[in-house]
């Protein structure tokens, strides 16, 4: 490395900083200390002549370090390293010195603040005699995108994406996209879940650069931002394009399932089809459970059924990633309110699908074989710490879905008595509508608080106890049907999906996003973008902006063709690491891993990952590590200057 | 490339400004504010994490400037808007400053020498600013302003300026080291074309004085919960002291009130959404300020519905022993001590109580801020309506035209962080021309 | 001791305190003029090296800050690293004697000037009192 | 929770009886418990209306029955202007007023008499008319034809014991009622407070209610009606007991004139002014002059109006020296009369009188009026 | 031929270890002697102070030195072979860094002498005997009259390089023979990195040379400490990855790993590698953060610290002496040494 040169240049913005720091002493001390070439002060350095001022001594001084002492960082930093930059300098060898905040602006005594300004100097010009020439990195971005889940929220962010002009691949682990959304009945008093989905069908359709693999997992993720490598295996689906969806071999087929696609309130068979607009509109054969007893392909006049069809695993080259595989909803264990142990004591997700004429009971209320006289929610189910099975957190789409299917119910049997009983109603926002519908309606609100309602299931029927909060009686409701409204859990597969995506989990099981308030639709790690309840409860609409949103932040990332990494991020020194993977684990953002050169175990930093905080720096044990722009040595150097001390490592 | 105008310089709004211009398009924000930050800047703390609000805020605010695509139009606003999407027209007005931006570095020395003290509207008139000043001491850009009608200058009192013989005061501009002060600055109108404009106006609080039997505005010791937040902020009229307007004491205990203005068909039929964290959050904050102060929250139903709210709540009540008390209140004043007596009935205990405090926080609603010179058709309770929210998320009733965060509907901060990513999909497609506007064109 | 100055060592960070600080500046508070700001991107790259170096070197005392846990940390937790680390590094302090004083981890949010300045007088206040760590740790030869 | 036995098997259709006895916004309550806040009787009273409705919500019969709080309802309708629901709980303690009524009915007329239809009710009116007319105009008109002719307003006892018979009657019928309301209202409840502090409470707290509610346009104007009708009818009956008793009092012909005349008048103002105000009702009109109220509440008004009408006439047209005229007015006013006191006062909204005084002191004596 | 270069063998407070590690070179020895001439070796051989003096400045070619600069004697004895040397070595860990010895600088002198003549459980001193500066011995039945003069103590125990310059360090309690035959190869080939270096061992830390590196996690993230008198470690996997307080990740290699293959954590006795400043400083930093507890749970955290009872023996076993601020810590005036005793 050359000797430094450093030009030192203090500003006394205005009175700013010389009411109170004899700039012109400053100067004159920066030019006693070692390396230090040049030191002026001047009026305002950020101005036009001022920056003119550094430009020249660079080029005059054949200066390699600059030190300007004047204001915060967070202000001018990017002012004046565009200014060395321009004099030919690597912008980054410039440091500066923050005499305006850190001691004009809160001392008054001129002489102390003056030494202190001294000292403020003494110490950035220490550090710059350690500063290294950076250069920020470029790296070619993908122009594709990989959308894991089919529901609402990943078929908007395949739609906004596409359209965008990125090429869409869209992987889905059942054999139909559409998601939940699809089965739920309606989502508002106007809306049916069902239609929504058919019309995005419509737009993907029309899109010619969405490829669809359904009955698809992602099993391996490598790579960064931008350059991800995807590898998805395509479980069989057994049926061509040929099927013509005449439905022969759903009849000869032998096996007879409950039908998850109608939450459990029928049966379906190993070949199915998994509700009316499903998309592709094709037959599947549920690879789980069929026996490939060869039936169906007898029957098929078209041909369409090939029992022979082997997984296949395709490689993809995508430059970010949107996960979107949504929730599941919470499953009851056997006896909690009484599930399981009664017919007439369904879910909400059964209620609501049942409420949609497609579904088995073509849009009837048949609970237990009757259409209930008196028909009761529970609300909390899963959520809110009501029972020993439930998650903290509430799931803020059950009360604004009770609420809005006990008006469809009275809507159409006004002498129902609905019950709805509940802890806090959550009817947030416009949605508080519907609750004061409800009351209207004559829906009736039953609150409870710490003690939890139970249910009685006697010869007579069934009875719902509850501790009344507003009365704080114990009172005995009689019911024909029970409806739990269950809340959300994180996805069954979660835990693989953090195993390939190296995405992280808050305590309530949900994928953590990089900030809870501020970056609700990125993952900590750059180029994975959340959207859906994969990061918690939401209701469809907040799903669907939340797909548009995560598109957004893959269409900023992406938009350039190319992806700049700052340069201030960890480095490795592979002549001095061990390999002792300390590093690996502090990392927040999972850019380091070990790899193996020439047999040695190395650090290897994934410079697209990573973010600058300089932890694994702290951590590594044997200065292998270095946080470039604040290595140890030139925080050192910075301590040391504080006593006058010279660093020596 | 063609550019996108955003009305509204909150989070919202920056976030937007963010994701369009890092995709390289031009964009235009319009704040009617001389500063970026919205009603976030005003928060001291953010729920349900506790997270410092100018600390998470404050970089992005100050990413605006690094982008030279972004184009910060403060002071002004929309006069106009024709055309349509991919091609709209727009009438911006901006209003005098008097301080020249372009050379003004925000070094404050006019704030410090003016003599006209007025109150601070960033301090809920709290405190006090003078006739020159910055928003606040984050603010984006940070340049000075002046309050033409407390100027001396500009507005001189009748008397002084019969027996002044030249132009009074001027002590800015005599002050001013870069001398940007222009007394004689007039409105201008900026002309526009954008491609897509984006609507995040936000949100108001409503006014509590349509509420006579809460007594703001009539008992010192009520506050709304923004004056609270100003109130318990590090950067707030006292510097995050907790006292009371009456007698300059900390209170012992303070109530808060929540539905003030909300889910009451009186005044607005909608729930606000954040107020019963926004609640939980200045509770909790108030205890550790003053960690003997008991804090009780009225409330009517706890809307803990987000992500890590109702384990925020669950904290209140254990860790911080905030109480809650199901029940809605009548307020009245003990004219000796100033105190608040809060009535009300405990729904638990089914009976009337009464309850004495030493300050009460209204939990206001919000209102949005839609009234604007664009014809957009508006929802049940003023908000922008969607049109159709399920296949064309963000978009309003006229093509191009999307709108995001509290103006179109009560939210919180990442719902409306979220909505502005999603706006700034939506507008980028037909910024850079790359779709049919509307889904429903491409069948 | 009257005119005993102590000097602090202060690591900032850059997201929280290091902002704190500069809002303290353009809020024009005031404060002693002992502490001396290194600028760290996060409370979680301060190694306990540089702080025993501080010390070794004539800090009176050093302040290590940064974001408010749990959720301030711009780089999720990198404050909580800082808070492990300098646990475990109180309990060196206190087999070498050091009064605890000496060495703070503060957490101080980027809106909390009046925080940071309260910080700063106390400690200043403290090490008064105290007097100077160096005579305790010259080596009599 | 323990056993079963402690919970309270509830009613589901008893909200459906109360809606439709006038309880239309029962259901729109959420249990804020303003109502409680802003009433003005709260403060004095332990009870809370809110539950009240919660009670009636839910079908907590047992618990409603007993419930002193609609009673103790003046009707101020404050909480109906402070309502976020927009309900209107002074309606729907009305209602659960009524229902209780019903229940506390022996007869199961009250029950009857509340839920039938207008129809029905005019019906059965119209039957008692045409009973009566035939009585009084048919059998009985040649009597008054020869009372007329002596040119002097005899009223003979015959002609006003039917009204004191059907009056003890109608307080026959009553007593047990009130009885039975007495027992459901004092059952779970412990004697706390002496017979004449109890007293005292009561008086105290109308006379403090009532002072503060005078400051108000709507509440005093409601005062003075039921104050108008209460001295009407309590002097209509006084008179007719003292004639029968002690006919003597009626030679100091201008002190029972001037009487007559002040009950008469009082009667007719206090009916009709609300019953002017509700037919005039408007957007702004106070929710107690509203149109919408239930047909009981029309019923006991309209009823009465004729009988105070009657008997206005009567004197008038005797002062007038149309003694005929005063005869047939004064048939009228009985035919009026007798199904008033037969359905209104015995079964009817006018047996709230009976109610609300039972109500009242089973509060006092059980310590539901927060002191003096 | 030409003469064999010089070595002299100083010991100052060390255990006599490092010269058994001489001894472990085996047959390697003789090439050694073949190799050198030894003109000063008191452990070994009966060379005087005085033969030393007498040699010319800068004719002992190198001088090894081990243990820690304890005694005033110590300090004249290695300042005046600094000046009889051209290279002068620091030998093995206390040398270098104060060593074990060096622990004893957490306190002051006076608990250390009370503590070695006083409190040590297998002392037994009823008449509390204690060492003076001069003891004046006057027996006249035996015709003895003697003054013997102790040498003074310092008040701290210093490594080497605190009191002469040091060229270069030969790390390891003690060194390994493979390290010091290393080293040997180095200093008779001359081919000798800058001075100040550390020589015969390896330039990367204990886990490089570890076969237990390759059985670690991804991600070694622990939520207790562990300690071998306490624990029972499992076979054949990283003990760090376990919970024990392993120093291997910062401890200079060149032992091959002897410890941990023998299932016990390393206890750093090779020192840092280039570039730490301070030893026990960066190894708090990295139990800190493997330390695996989430926000909010500091009771977690402080119980997993509390569990170990002697963090400055663990992470300063052999370099408290030569840390930043251990060496200085505790000082007073010494009381406990008199002056004068007479027997």
């Amino acid at each position: 490395m050359t000797e430094p040169r450093i030009g030192v240049y203090v500003c006394h913005c205005g009175f700013n900083i010389a009411g109170t720091v004899d700039v012109k002493k400053v100067a004159e001390y920066a030019k006693t200390l070692p390396n230090v070439v040049v030191a002026r002060d001047y009026v305002f350095m950020c101005s036009e002549p001022g920056q003119d001022l550094i430009k020249q001594d660079i080029k005059e001084h054949n200066l390699n370090r600059v030190v300007v002492a004047s204001c915060s960082p967070s202000l001018h930093e990017v002012t004046f390293r565009t200014a060395v930059a321009e004099a030919g300098l690597n912008k980054y060898l410039m440091e500066m010195a923050n005499i305006r905040e850190h001691c004009s602006w809160v001392h008054h005594d001129k002489e102390k603040a003056t030494e202190k300004a001294k000292e403020i100097v003494r110490m950035a010009v220490a550090k710059a005699r350690y500063l290294d020439p950076l250069e920020e990195l470029e790296v070619k971005a993908e122009q594709s995108a990989l959308v894991l889940g089919g529901g609402v929220a990943g078929l908007r962010a395949a739609l906004e994406l596409a359209n965008y002009g990125l090429q869409v691949y869209l992987v889905e682990k059942s054999p139909t996209i559409g998601g939940k959304a699809a089965l739920i009945g309606y989502v508002d008093p106007k809306t049916k879940g069902a239609e929504i989905v058919s019309k995005m069908f419509e737009l993907i359709k029309e899109c010619p650069r969405i490829h669809i693999f359904t009955n698809s997992e992602l099993i391996q993720l490598s790579g960064f931002a931008g350059n991800y490598t995807a590898k998805i295996r395509v479980n069989p689906r057994y049926v061509t394009e040929k099927c013509t969806l005449c439905g022969e071999c759903e009849e000869v087929c032998p096996i007879e399932i409950s039908n998850e696609y109608n939450f459990g309130l029928n049966k379906r068979k190993a070949i199915f089809l998994p509700f009316n607009n499903a998309y592709p509109p094709y037959y599947a054969i549920d690879h789980r459970v069929c026996v490939k007893c060869g039936e169906c392909e007898k029957v098929c006049r078209f041909g369409a059924i090939n029992l022979k069809q082997e997984p296949k695993i395709v490689e993809l080259k995508v430059g970010a990633l949107v996960i979107a595989t949504g929730y599941d909803p919470y499953r009851p264990f056997k006896g909690e309110y009484g599930y399981g142990l009664h017919e007439s004591i369904i879910t909400l997700f059964q209620l609501a699908r049942m409420l949609d004429p497609e579904s088995p009971t073509k849009g009837e209320l048949i609970i237990g074989g009757k259409i209930p006289k008196s028909i009761a929610f529970i609300q909390c189910v899963g959520s809110r710490n009501t029972t020993p099975g439930a998650k903290e957190y509430c799931s803020r789409m059950c009360c604004t879905t009770a609420i809005n299917n006990a008006i469809k119910i009275k809507e159409k049997y006004p002498d129902t008595n609905v019950y709805i009983i509940y802890k806090d109603i959550m009817t947030y926002g416009s949605d508080e509508s519907l609750y004061e519908e409800a009351g209207k309606k004559l829906v009736q609100f039953v609150k409870f608080e710490d003690k939890i309602p139970r249910v009685l299931i006697t010869p007579e029927g069934l009875f719902i106890e509850v501790f009344e909060y507003t009365i704080q009686e114990n009172i005995r409701i009689p019911v024909d049907a029970i409806v739990l409204s269950i809340g959300m859990l994180p996805p069954r597969d979660i835990e693989e999906l953090i195993a390939v995506t190296r995405v992280s989990c808050g305590g309530e099981g949900f994928v953590r996003e990089a900030h809870l308030k501020l970056a609700p639709v990125e993952a900590p790690t750059k180029g994975i973008f959340l959207a859906g309840c994969i990061t918690g409860p939401k209701n469809i609409l907040e799903s669907i902006r939340m797909g548009s949103a995560a598109a957004a932040k893959a269409m900023s990332l992406l938009s350039k063709g190319k992806i700049t990494i700052e340069p201030m991020i960890a480095q490795v020194n592979e002549e001095k690491c061990s390999g002792c993977a300390i590093c690996v684990g502090v990392c927040p953002y999972s850019a380091i891993s070990i790899k193996n050169v020439n047999g040695d175990r190395v650090a290897y930093v994934e410079k697209a990952l990573c973010m600058g905080c300089g932890t694994c720096n702290a951590a590594c044990p044997s200065g292998a590590m270095q946080h470039l722009g604040f290595k140890d040595v030139q925080l050192l150097a910075q301590t040391r200057a504080v006593f006058g001390g010279e660093v020596n490592v | 490339m063609s550019s996108v105008l955003i009305v509204g310089g909150g989070v919202a709004g920056i976030q937007a400004a963010l994701d369009l211009a890092e995709q390289g398009i031009e964009v235009y924000l319009v704040d009617k504010a001389p500063s970026v930050g919205g009603k976030m800047a005003y928060l001291d703390k953010t729920f349900p994490t506790l997270d410092c609000a100018s600390c998470i805020l404050a970089p992005k605010m100050a990413a605006l400037l690094r982008y030279p695509n972004i184009k910060l139009i403060m002071n002004s606003e929309v006069l106009e808007v024709s055309g349509r999407a991919g091609n709209f027209r727009v009438k911006i007005l901006k209003k005098p400053t008097y301080v020249d931006w372009s050379k003004c570095n925000g070094c404050g020395v006019c704030t410090e020498k003016c003599p006209t003290k007025v109150p601070n509207e960033y301090n809920m008139g709290l405190s006090q600013r003078r006739a020159i000043y910055i928003m606040f001491p984050q603010a984006v850009p940070k340049r000075a302003i002046i309050d033409a009608e407390h100027c001396i200058r500009l507005n001189p009192p009748p008397k002084a300026k019969e027996k002044a013989k030249g132009p009074l005061c001027g002590v800015c501009e005599r002050n001013c080291p870069t001398k940007a002060i222009r007394y004689d600055q007039q409105p201008e109108i900026i002309d526009l074309n954008v491609a897509a404009i984006i609507i995040a106006t936000g949100m108001e609080l409503y006014d509590p004085k349509n509420l006579p039997e809460l007594g703001y505005g009539k008992h010192q010791n009520v506050y709304t919960n923004l004056e609270f937040e100003r109130l318990v902020s590090a950067t707030g009229p006292t510097n995050g002291e907790i006292v009371r307007k009456s007698d300059g004491k900390h209170p012992r205990k303070i109530a808060w009130i929540q539905c003030v203005g909300s889910r009451d068909v009186r005044f607005n039929h909608y729930c606000s959404a954040y107020c019963c964290m926004a609640a939980t959050k200045q509770a909790i904050l108030a205890k550790e300020h003053l960690p003997n102060v008991e804090c009780t929250v009225y409330y009517m139903d706890i809307r803990a519905f987000g992500k890590g709210f109702n384990e925020f709540l669950e904290r209140a009540k254990k860790e911080f022993g905030v109480r809650y008390i199901r029940g809605k209140v009548r307020i009245d004043e003990i004219p000796e001590s100033k105190n608040l007596k809060i009535v009300y009935e405990d729904t638990a205990e089914s009976y009337l109580k009464t309850e004495e405090y030493d300050m009460v926080v209204l939990s206001m609603a919000v209102t949005p801020n839609s009234k604007l010179s664009i014809p957009l058709e508006l929802a049940e309770g003023g908000f922008i309506k969607l049109k159709n929210p399920y296949l064309d998320p963000v978009s309003t009733t006229i093509e191009g035209i999307f709108v995001v965060g509290a103006v179109a509907g009560a939210k919180d901060i990442p719902d409306s962080v979220t909505e502005a990513s999603a706006a700034a999909a939506r507008a980028a497609l037909i910024a850079k021309r790359l779709a049919c506007p509307t889904p429903e064109v491409v069948k | 001791m009257s005119d005993f100055e102590p000097k602090i060592v202060v690591y900032a960070c850059n997201w929280c305190t290091y902002a704190a600080t500069d809002l303290a500046g353009t809020s024009r508070m005031s404060y002693p003029e002992n502490v001396r700001i290194i600028r760290v991107m996060c409370s979680g790259r301060v190694d306990p090296q540089f702080v025993l170096q501080a010390f070794a070197d004539g800090a009176d005392g050093v302040i290590v800050a940064g974001c408010h846990p749990p959720a301030d940390c711009h780089y999720l937790e990198g404050n909580y690293k800082a808070y492990r680390r300098f646990e475990l590094f109180r309990k060196l302090l206190e087999s070498f004697g050091i009064e605890k004083e000496r060495f703070r981890l503060e957490w101080i949010s980027a809106a909390e000037a009046s925080r940071w300045v309260q910080v700063v007088n106390e400690m200043v206040a403290e090490l008064k009192k105290l007097g100077p760590l160096k005579k305790n740790l010259e080596v009599k030869e | 929770m323990a056993g079963g036995s402690e919970f309270i098997s509830i009613n589901p259709s008893l909200n459906r009886e109360v809606f439709k006895l006038g309880g239309k916004s029962l259901l729109e309550c959420y249990q804020c418990g303003s109502c409680t806040a802003v009433c003005p009787l709260a403060e004095e009273l332990n009870v809370s209306f809110r539950r009240a409705i919660r009670y009636t919500q839910l079908g907590v019969e047992e618990k409603i029955l007993g419930d002193i709080s609609p009673w103790s309802c003046n009707l101020h309708g404050d909480c109906t202007d402070s309502c976020p629901r927009g309900a209107s709980p002074s309606e729907i303690l009305a209602a659960i007023r009524r229902y209780q009524a019903n229940k506390y009915d022996w007869t199961g007329l009250a029950r009857w008499w509340n839920n039938s239809s207008l129809t029905a009710k005019i019906l059965t009116y119209l039957a008692f008319f045409a009973i009566s007319l035939l009585f009084y105009f048919g059998i009985y008109w040649q009597k008054i034809l020869q009372f007329a002719s002596t040119g002097k307003l005899v009223i003979l006892s015959e002609l006003l014991i039917p009204v004191v018979a059907v009056f003890v009657v109608a307080l026959v019928i009553l007593a047990p009622s009130g009885y039975r309301a007495y027992r459901f209202m004092i059952k779970d409840k412990k004697k706390e407070v002496g017979f004449f502090k109890s007293l005292k409470l009561i008086a105290n707290f109308f006379i403090k209610l009532e002072t503060e509610s005078m400051g108000v346009p709507h509440k005093r104007d409601r005062i003075l009606e039921h104050v108008l009708i209460l001295v009407g009818l309590g002097l209509f009956i006084l008179l007719a007991i003292i004639y029968l008793v002690f006919p003597k009092f009626f030679e100091f012909e201008i002190i029972s004139k001037a009487l007559i005349y002040i009950a008469s008048l009082s009667l007719l103002i206090g009916v009709g002014s609300p019953l002017t105000k509700r037919l005039m009702a408007s957007e702004k009109t106070h929710w107690y002059y509203k149109k919408f109220r239930h047909p009981t509440d029309w019923m006991s008004l309209i009823t009465l109006f004729p009988v105070a009408l009657m008997a206005l006439l009567v004197f008038v047209f005797y002062d007038l020296s149309m003694i005929l005229y005063a005869y047939i007015a004064f048939a009228l006013l009985l035919i009026f009369l007798i199904p008033f006191l037969l359905l209104e006062f015995a079964f009817g909204k006018h047996t709230h009188w009976l109610y609300k005084i039972i109500a009242y002191y089973v509060g006092a004596r059980t310590g539901y009026f927060r002191g003096d | 031929m030409t003469e064999k270069p010089k070595v002299a063998w100083y010991w100052c407070a060390s255990c006599g270890g490092c010269e058994e590690s001489f001894v472990d070179l085996a047959e390697r020895l003789l090439k050694v002697f073949e190799a050198v001439d030894i003109v000063f070796c008191p452990v070994a051989m009966d060379f005087k102070r005085e033969d030393v003096e007498k040699l010319p400045d800068g004719s002992i070619t190198v001088a090894l030195i081990n243990g820690g600069i304890r005694l005033k004697e110590h300090e004249e004895m290695v300042k005046l072979l600094r000046k009889k040397s051209k290279i002068v070595i620091a030998y093995g860990a206390c040398s270098a860094w104060g060593g074990i010895p060096g622990l004893a600088n957490l306190y002051n002198l006076d608990e250390v002498i009370e503590r070695k003549y006083l409190e040590v459980p297998t002392v037994e001193n009823p008449k509390e005997v204690m060492p003076t500066k001069k003891t004046i011995v006057n027996i006249p039945e035996a015709g003895i009259k003697a003054e013997i003069e102790l040498t003074e103590p310092l008040p701290v125990l210093l490594p080497l390089d605190k009191v002469i310059d040091v060229d270069y360090y030969i790390p390891g309690c003690p060194p390994t023979p493979d390290v010091f035959w290393n080293a040997l190869q180095a200093l008779l080939s001359g081919n000798l990195p800058p001075k100040g270096s550390v020589i015969g061992a390896s330039q990367k830390s204990v886990c490089d040379e570890c076969p237990l590196n390759e059985t670690k996690p991804e991600k070694i993230l622990v939520k207790e400490f562990k300690r071998p008198d306490k624990a029972m470690a499992k076979p054949n996997e990283c003990l760090l990855a376990q919970g024990f307080l392993c120093m291997g990740p910062v401890t200079r290699g060149g032992c091959k790993s002897l410890c941990p293959q023998a299932n016990m954590p390393c206890t750093g006795c090779f020192g840092m590698l280039d570039g730490i400043v301070d030893f026990g400083g960066k190894a708090i930093s990295y139990f800190g953060s493997i330390l695996d507890y989430s926000p909010l749970e500091e009771r977690e955290i402080k119980d997993a610290y509390e569990k170990v009872p002697d963090w400055v023996g663990v992470v300063y076993r052999y370099s408290l002496a030569a840390s930043k601020l251990g060496h200085k810590a505790r000082l007073k005036k010494v009381e406990r040494i008199k002056e004068v005793t007479e027997i």
